[in-house]
């Protein structure tokens, strides 16, 4: 079980940041339905922050944790960050993980002058001065994504989702995309979060006969889905499914065996190949269990919390101002590659990668961009995808 | 055609896991009158219950004997989670017979100390739960209608289930000793019943199904702290349509919500589908006011 | 059982202590507490004001809704409407750009008038009571029946509002605001000004309720949640006092969520849910259902405990919360009110004797 | 003298059990009028089709004005001036006893009338005065709930007293009663019956003796006899089924 | 009392309260084998209190309860019960939706190793064979006391408290009752506690009767003795 260690590190809370401590907020929802994706990313962020503190700080100080639960709930999210910013005067906050979420406290952000560190990929047609974008945008997992299935799968997509912004947009760009280069839309199906009997949805993909199966379904109904898309007899062989939700963490629960052979598409898998990988995933491992795995969202929590700490360390304070300049073209070594902070719009380079799930529940990389991609949010470099963004 | 005659199918599966899980609540909920917003919870028991059983038979993994875990999972989830039952009876629920919506507030209290317990005690991320080989695979008719080995074995399971609790219920002295306790507590004990033992061992029963539902759906979907959450609503429901009370009820109640639902969902949307079914289900009440089994009575109150 | 005799005397009487302290706290608490706490304090107003309508129907009534947070969230919406317009400046809403919709819609016009939403906040939620009230209080449909079917209903909206993200904003909800009638509501002032104006609104709301619990009428909803058909066979028609008091209550919901929004700058569809609308019953049984101080007091009190509770505890707020729920329940049956009453009355305040007297 | 209710062929039937049957009788205006029978002859029933508890499978009963209330709902009932007491006490636990009273003795009894008007002096008065009648002035504001079963059976017909409907209905009045608080009833009923139609079932013969103007036997739901207590006593059916041989 | 029957109630200095209010002080009754002993007294005086307290389901503070000699005092209710009492409480509590033959057989509960509902019961209340699968609830009032009563004689308890028993029963029945209670009296079998404001019923089958007023026994004595019109007024006052 994960999360002991965080109770010795929490400091008292209340005052004023003491001179020796930096105040940082974390906030994730530690209960409630998200909890289960969301406690290993604070996991991760505790990790960076143990290390940066083992390493002498930043800026001579030490890195003060302040942790609140968003409790799977938006309202609540918008309150802890408001106490965050407000009441502890922290210096940044790592957080979130839905993009409602997000939406909910990029307000608070705004009219504080906060700063958040946001590690999951997203929809995109966002950039907020106040928020650092660590996870992938639109044109670094989907786009990708899409055009590689259209080479190498088939033509007819059958677009699955959650029923939220996230899937509901992407599907908006994956539908123009396809149109684009034509691939052919075969049926668009959203159910509930949380959603847990797939049986209709599985005998609906059978009589629509698709080549791909777009999945932008989240949490747990992932494991519904997979369970019962082998148990109705349809493996990886008979029809290719891509996941951009669904990762080391959730394979975990979906079991290997249920998803094997099966498509994802990530920045980072807990296999991918750099010096700085085999480091990270063997201290993840050693601090919280040798059977917990790290996955896209786990690193790119990670690698926030050092881009933060070198961004304030060039900027010599944690002055907001201050730290969004210094971050600008920041580079760093991470475990999915050399990663770089785009200064226009506060998102990462980052590298693209397809792959497969392996039947001891690792994923295996099958194609890959090699470099990092430069982050466009509001896809303006793709034609086909101009009157999607009313920016 | 298979596509129909497989989507009848999906319905009376989807009828039956429905139906175990609501059948630990017509005994908490419809006999004792315990609203209790924890069944989801004693659900998400049985569940990591049969996780647990499996970490055990785990060193047996690939050998032919892993597969029979889950035989022995059903009644072990089973007595686990009425033991938990039992304990939550002993403990909180003992006080609250007759106030049925009190019993909703603590229960609430109860699910949330439930559901921490489990995300401190297995961690916050779902686990997996590898299901019996012998489940796998599925009943092959023709080409396009394969009807999957574990859905059948639920359905046979929720039936056996049942068939159970009818018996013991309606056809045992032990079945009479329980309504009576419900019917009139203090009367029941005036007639030399040990109310006290008999509320809990019902309490325990109508845990130890939910167990069971779960350890059924660790064959379907996530195991994980919130598991129970999604099936609380449309448990009470399934509960309040059959009417309060009545196993046949539940039995009934179940059917035409799971079958409801899959056919509106395969003919619209998941979401409209059970927004169309829920709609139904109030428009229903509307005409029988306590649902398909009414009980009827004589008395002024209730 | 509790209120045994209110309302032999006017309004200005002893009753009314409790209330004139609860509402000076909240008075000089700007004095006291830092801009963020009044915030969240001014939330727990709001909370407070819908309690007072769950009291009314559940505390007297015995009418248990566990879908109030659709009329929360209804007002809520309203108010949210008219925020997202006036921040949006003429322009369409952000979300409905990203989400395809090209003009506004229809019914999102009139809510770029303040008054209108007001005014729609407690209209819309009470109309739709009235339907649902109507419908199923004639069909003698009662007790968890009701209860449950008000949960399918919470269910519904939440679906609903979830898929129809175009106009609604689906899970994210509706948020992003900027100024409230040219205010910036980001300012401390303004903030302070919604503080006092909720407050305000909570004193009103209360007077309402105790004009109505106090008058006869408070009697006959005591008389119909213990015994609905004796009152039927006295004359009382209890279909009409139900929808009655179920319209106003939904009404105080949906005025509570139009308070909720300004201050708390979102609004999404899982406040409509199953688990806030349980909560907003459980406030009520913890401060003492049944008086109309309890809710209020059980509202704010609930609330800041948890705000508190899960700051100082992250990981683990849930046990202490869950387990303060089912203290309560267990300890207190009537609540954080009904246990003061009973130290008083073993202080020997037989109110009896003071009743024989009146 | 005239009919103030009017039973034609009333039938009331429970999954095909009649428990009554095709019954035709009539209540006079000022009437003392008794439905004695044996245990299940029907006469509660009869009761709950008259206020509208239970819907009789055919037939009608009719008011003076010619009203069926067979098809009105229960508080229109009530309106039309027919007050109920039931056979196991039933009160309000939730409000005082004085509070229990107010709302019988309310007239109007919408919304409006509840939250905006006042009880009238005699009202008030009258309240007071039966309350000292039913014994239970002194705690009238305590909750019934701590009332013994004959406190409770006083303060229902105490709540019809107040309430002054033109027909009252009294399921087994004195049950649980001493002779005393019987005779008392019995002469309360006498005082009341000028105003009112009083329909009483009850299995105290003394009482019925004592009392009644009008007995009505009834048997397995159907009429056996009607007329004077004297007259039905006699009848050798009456006693088969329902008196006994023993004595009375 | 008579020496020669053998005790089996003694109740002595019982307390009764419920919740804070007192409502029984200081009370002491016997009853021996085939003894019918009656307590008397107005509406709310204590007396359906008074066997509440003996079976345990009211809070007696202070006091002695034995049966047969076994001091009940600490003993649950279902452990009275079972030591055989049976007991017919004021409203009858019939189990509304369970039926007639189930109500029957519960009536066995506290002495499991009694095969049957035996044919005396119907014979005494022939109504009730004709009902046994009618629900409970659906009973008139009057046939729901007779099944309440039937239910307490099928397990022969030594000891029979009766609340109020004739209560919206025929008179028919009323006799018949009173037939079978010197029925089982002259078996010398079971001791009886019979509550009643039917005085005439009373003085003819009771041995001994108590009367009460606010919480105590004002005046108790044989009733072959008693003098109808004192009981009478003492009841009265
Ligand atoms: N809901 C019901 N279902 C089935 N049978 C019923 C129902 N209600 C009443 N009965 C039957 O109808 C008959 C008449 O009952 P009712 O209560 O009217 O009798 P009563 O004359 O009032 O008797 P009592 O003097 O004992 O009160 C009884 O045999 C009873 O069992
Ligand atoms: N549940 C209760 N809570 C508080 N007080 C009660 C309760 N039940 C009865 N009492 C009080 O106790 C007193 C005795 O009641 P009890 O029922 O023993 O009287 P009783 O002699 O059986 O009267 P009756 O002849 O009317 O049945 C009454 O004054 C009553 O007010
Ligand atoms: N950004 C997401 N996956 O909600
Ligand atoms: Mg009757
Ligand atoms: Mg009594």
């Amino acid at each position: 079980a994960g999360g002991e260690q965080q109770s010795s590190s929490t400091p008292a809370q209340g005052g004023a940041a003491s001179a020796d401590t930096i105040k940082v907020g974390i906030l994730h929802s530690l209960s409630g339905t998200m909890a289960i994706s969301e406690v290993s990313v604070k996991d991760a962020e505790m990790m960076a922050i143990e290390e940066i503190n083992a390493a002498g700080g930043v800026l001579g100080k030490k890195i003060e944790p302040v942790i609140e639960d968003g409790a799977s709930d938006w309202p609540t999210f918008a309150e802890k960050a408001k106490k965050l910013l407000q009441n502890d005067k922290v210096a940044t906050v790592f957080g979130c993980w839905t993009s409602a979420s997000r939406k909910a406290v990029l307000p608070v952000f705004e009219e504080n002058n906060g700063l958040l560190w946001y590690p999951v990929q997203y929809e995109g047609m966002e950039s907020s001065p106040n928020i650092f974008y660590s996870g992938a945008a639109p044109n670094q997992q989907i786009v990708p994504a899409v055009e590689w299935l259209l080479q190498n799968k088939g033509k007819k997509f059958f677009l699955l989702g959650s029923d939220y912004v996230f899937p509901r947009t992407a599907n908006k760009i994956i539908k123009a995309q396809l149109e684009a280069m034509g691939g052919e839309l075969v049926a668009e199906e959203y159910t509930p979060l949380g959603h847990t009997d797939y049986s209709t949805i599985v005998n609906k993909i059978k009589s629509a006969k698709p080549d791909v199966v777009f999945n932008t379904l989240n949490g747990d109904s992932n494991v519904a889905f997979f369970k019962q898309l082998k148990d109705a007899g349809i493996t990886a062989g008979d029809l290719t499914t891509l996941s951009v939700s669904v990762a080391e963490e959730e394979i975990r629960g979906i079991g290997a065996d249920n998803i094997q052979g099966h498509l994802v598409s990530w920045n980072y898998y807990q296999t991918t190949d750099t010096p700085e990988n085999k480091e990270f995933v063997e201290k993840y491992k050693a601090k919280y269990g040798a059977d917990r795995v790290t996955d896209d969202p786990i690193e790119a929590a990670y690698i926030q919390v050092y881009l933060w700490a070198e961004a304030v360390k060039k900027a010599g304070s944690t002055d907001i101002e201050k730290v969004k300049e210094a971050a600008k073209g920041l580079e760093f070594k991470a475990p999915e590659g050399l990663v770089k902070i785009e200064g226009e719009n506060q998102h990462l380079w980052k590298p693209v990668r397809i792959g497969e799930v392996q039947s001891d529940g690792l994923i295996k990389e099958i194609w890959s961009t090699g470099e990092a991609v430069r982050p466009d949010p509001y896809l303006k470099t793709y034609d086909w995808a101009k009157g999607l963004s009313n920016e | 055609m298979e596509t129909y005659l497989l989507q009848i199918f999906n319905g009376i599966s989807v009828s039956s896991i429905l139906m175990l899980a609501a059948l630990g609540l017509a005994v908490t909920f419809g006999l004792m009158k315990i609203i209790n917003m924890a069944h989801g919870e004693l659900i998400m028991t049985g569940a990591y219950a049969t996780y647990i059983i499996q970490g055990v038979f785990k060193p047996l993994d690939g050998s032919a004997v892993f597969g029979l875990y889950f035989i022995l999972a059903i009644p072990g989830a089973f007595l686990i989670t009425a033991a938990v039952g039992y304990l939550l009876e002993i403990s909180v629920i003992k006080r609250l017979y007759g106030r049925p919506l009190d019993s909703l507030l603590a229960t609430w209290g109860v699910s949330l100390v439930l559901q921490q317990l489990a995300r401190s005690i297995f961690g916050a991320p779902n686990v997996d739960v590898k299901s019996p080989a012998w489940l796998n695979g599925g009943l092959v008719l023709t080409e396009g209608l394969q009807l999957p080995y574990k859905r059948l074995f639920i359905i046979f399971l929720a039936a056996l289930c049942i068939l159970g609790v009818y018996w013991f219920l309606y056809r045992t002295a032990w079945g009479r000793r329980i309504r009576a306790v419900m019917q009139n507590r203090s009367m029941a004990q005036s007639l030399g019943i040990n109310t006290r033992m008999i509320d809990s061992i019902t309490f325990a029963l109508g845990s130890g199904l939910a167990g069971v539902a779960g350890c059924a759906l660790t064959l379907l979907g996530s195991i994980g702290p919130t598991l129970g959450t999604g099936y609380i609503v449309d448990t009470f429901m399934v509960v309040v349509l059959g009417g309060a009370g009545s196993i046949i009820g539940t039995v009934a109640g179940a059917g035409s919500i799971g079958i409801g639902n899959t056919a509106f969902e395969f003919l619209t949307n998941a979401s409209l589908g059970k927004v169309i079914v829920f709609l139904v289900v109030i428009m229903f009440l509307q005409w029988k006011p306590q649902g398909f089994f009414t009980i009827s009575s004589r008395a002024l109150d209730e | 059982m509790e209120n045994t005799n209110i309302g032999y005397n006017g309004l200005l009487t002893k009753k009314n202590i409790p209330i004139a302290i609860v509402i000076l706290l909240l008075c000089l608490a700007p004095l006291l507490l830092s801009d963020f706490r009044i915030n969240l304090l001014g939330k727990f107003v709001a909370y407070a004001i819908l309690a007072l309508g769950i009291d009314l129907i559940w505390g007297y009534t015995g009418i248990l809704s566990l879908g109030h947070g659709v009329y929360f969230g209804l007002g809520a919406y309203c108010m949210a409407m008219y925020l997202k317009l006036e921040a949006s400046g003429g322009k369409l809403p952000d979300f409905m750009s990203w989400s395809g919709q090209n003009s506004l819609p229809w019914f999102w016009k009139p809510f770029a008038n303040a008054p209108f939403a007001v005014v729609m906040s407690m209209l819309l939620p009470c109309v739709l009571a009235f339907i649902i009230g109507y419908l199923t209080f004639k069909n003698r449909i009662r007790g968890v029946y009701f209860s449950i079917l008000t949960q399918a209903l919470s269910i519904i909206f939440v679906v609903l509002f979830v898929g129809q993200q175009a106009y609604t904003g689906g899970t994210n909800g509706i948020t992003n605001f900027k100024t409230i009638l040219g205010f910036p509501i980001a300012s401390a002032s303004t903030k302070l000004g919604i503080y006092y104006v909720a407050v305000a609104l909570l004193l009103g709301a209360y007077v309402f309720c105790r004009f109505i619990t106090a008058r006869r009428t408070g009697r006959v909803l005591i008389a119909i949640r213990d015994g609905e058909n004796r009152a039927r066979f006295s004359g009382y028609n209890p279909a009409v006092y139900k929808v009655f008091v179920y319209c106003i209550s939904a009404a105080l919901a949906g005025l509570a969520g139009a308070v909720f929004v300004p201050q708390v700058g979102i609004i999404s569809p899982a406040e409509m849910g199953i688990v806030p609308s349980v909560e907003m019953v459980i406030w009520v049984a913890i401060g003492g259902r049944g008086t109309m101080i309890g809710a209020i007091i059980g509202a704010i009190l609930v609330n800041s405990l948890k705000s508190g509770i899960s700051e100082s505890f992250p990981d683990i707020w849930s046990y202490f919360i869950g387990a303060a729920f089912i203290a309560v329940v267990i300890f207190m049956p009537s609540g954080l009110v009904g246990v003061f009453r009973s130290a008083k009355a073993k202080l020997g305040n037989l109110r009896l004797f003071k009743a024989e007297k009146a | 003298m005239e009919k103030v209710l009017e039973i034609k062929d009333l039938t009331v039937s429970f999954d095909g059990f009649k428990a009554v049957n095709s019954l035709n009788t009539s209540v006079r205006a000022g009437d003392i009028h008794f439905f004695i029978g044996p245990n299940g002859a029907g006469k509660t029933t009869l009761l709950d089709a008259i206020c509208g508890r239970v819907r009789p499978a055919s037939g009608g009963i009719f008011l003076k004005n010619g009203s069926d209330v067979t098809r009105l709902s229960e508080h229109q009932i009530v309106e039309l001036g027919i007050g109920r007491k039931f056979q196991v006490p039933s009160v309000f636990n939730g409000i005082t006893i004085y509070e229990n009273m107010e709302l019988a003795a309310e007239k109007k009894r919408s919304i409006y009338s509840t939250l905006f008007s006042k009880l009238t002096k005699e009202q008030v008065e009258r309240i007071s005065e039966v309350l000292n009648t039913i014994g239970l002035y002194e705690k009238r504001y305590r909750t019934p709930r701590a009332l013994s079963h004959g406190e409770k059976q006083w303060l229902e017909i105490g709540m019809l007293l107040v309430q002054q409907p033109r027909i009252m209905l009294l399921d087994e009045p004195v049950a649980g009663m001493g002779r005393q608080e019987t005779d008392k009833t019995g002469r309360l009923l006498k005082e009341i019956s000028s105003q009112c139609s009083v329909v009483v079932v009850e299995h105290d013969m003394e009482f019925v003796r004592e009392c009644a103007d009008t007995v009505t036997v009834l048997h397995e739901g159907a009429l056996l006899d009607e007329g004077s207590m004297e007259d039905v006593q006699k009848n050798p059916r009456v006693i088969e089924v329902y008196l006994g041989r023993g004595g009375e | 009392m008579d020496g020669e029957v053998s005790e089996v109630l003694s109740v002595e200095s019982m307390s009764a309260s419920y919740g804070d209010s007192s409502v029984i002080r200081d009370i002491s009754i016997k009853s021996g084998k085939g003894q019918v002993v009656c307590i008397l007294g107005r509406n709310g005086v204590g007396k359906t209190t008074l066997l509440k307290g003996i079976m345990g389901l009211v809070k007696t503070p202070s006091g002695s309860i034995s049966l047969d000699s076994t001091e009940l005092w600490r003993l649950p209710t279902y452990k009275r019960a079972s030591l055989g009492i049976g007991y017919v409480p004021q409203g009858r509590d019939i189990f509304p939706q369970l039926t007639v033959y189930e109500n029957l057989l519960l009536g066995l509960e506290r002495n499991k190793n009694r095969g049957g509902i035996d044919e005396e019961i119907y014979e005494l209340f022939p109504v009730l064979k004709a009902m046994l699968k009618r629900k409970g609830g659906d009973l008139s009032g009057g046939q729901q006391q007779q099944l309440a009563i039937a239910r307490a004689l099928a397990s022969r308890p030594g000891l029979l408290l009766l609340d109020e028993p004739t209560e919206g029963i025929q008179p028919s029945i009323i006799q018949e009752i009173g037939r079978v209670i010197k029925k089982l009296k002259s078996r010398q079998s079971m001791a009886m506690v019979i509550v009643e404001q039917y005085l005439d019923f009373v003085l003819e089958v009771s041995d001994y009767f108590y009367v009460m007023d606010k919480g105590a026994v004002v005046m108790e004595g044989e009733t072959q003795d008693a003098d109808p019109h004192k009981i009478q007024q003492k009841i009265a006052i």
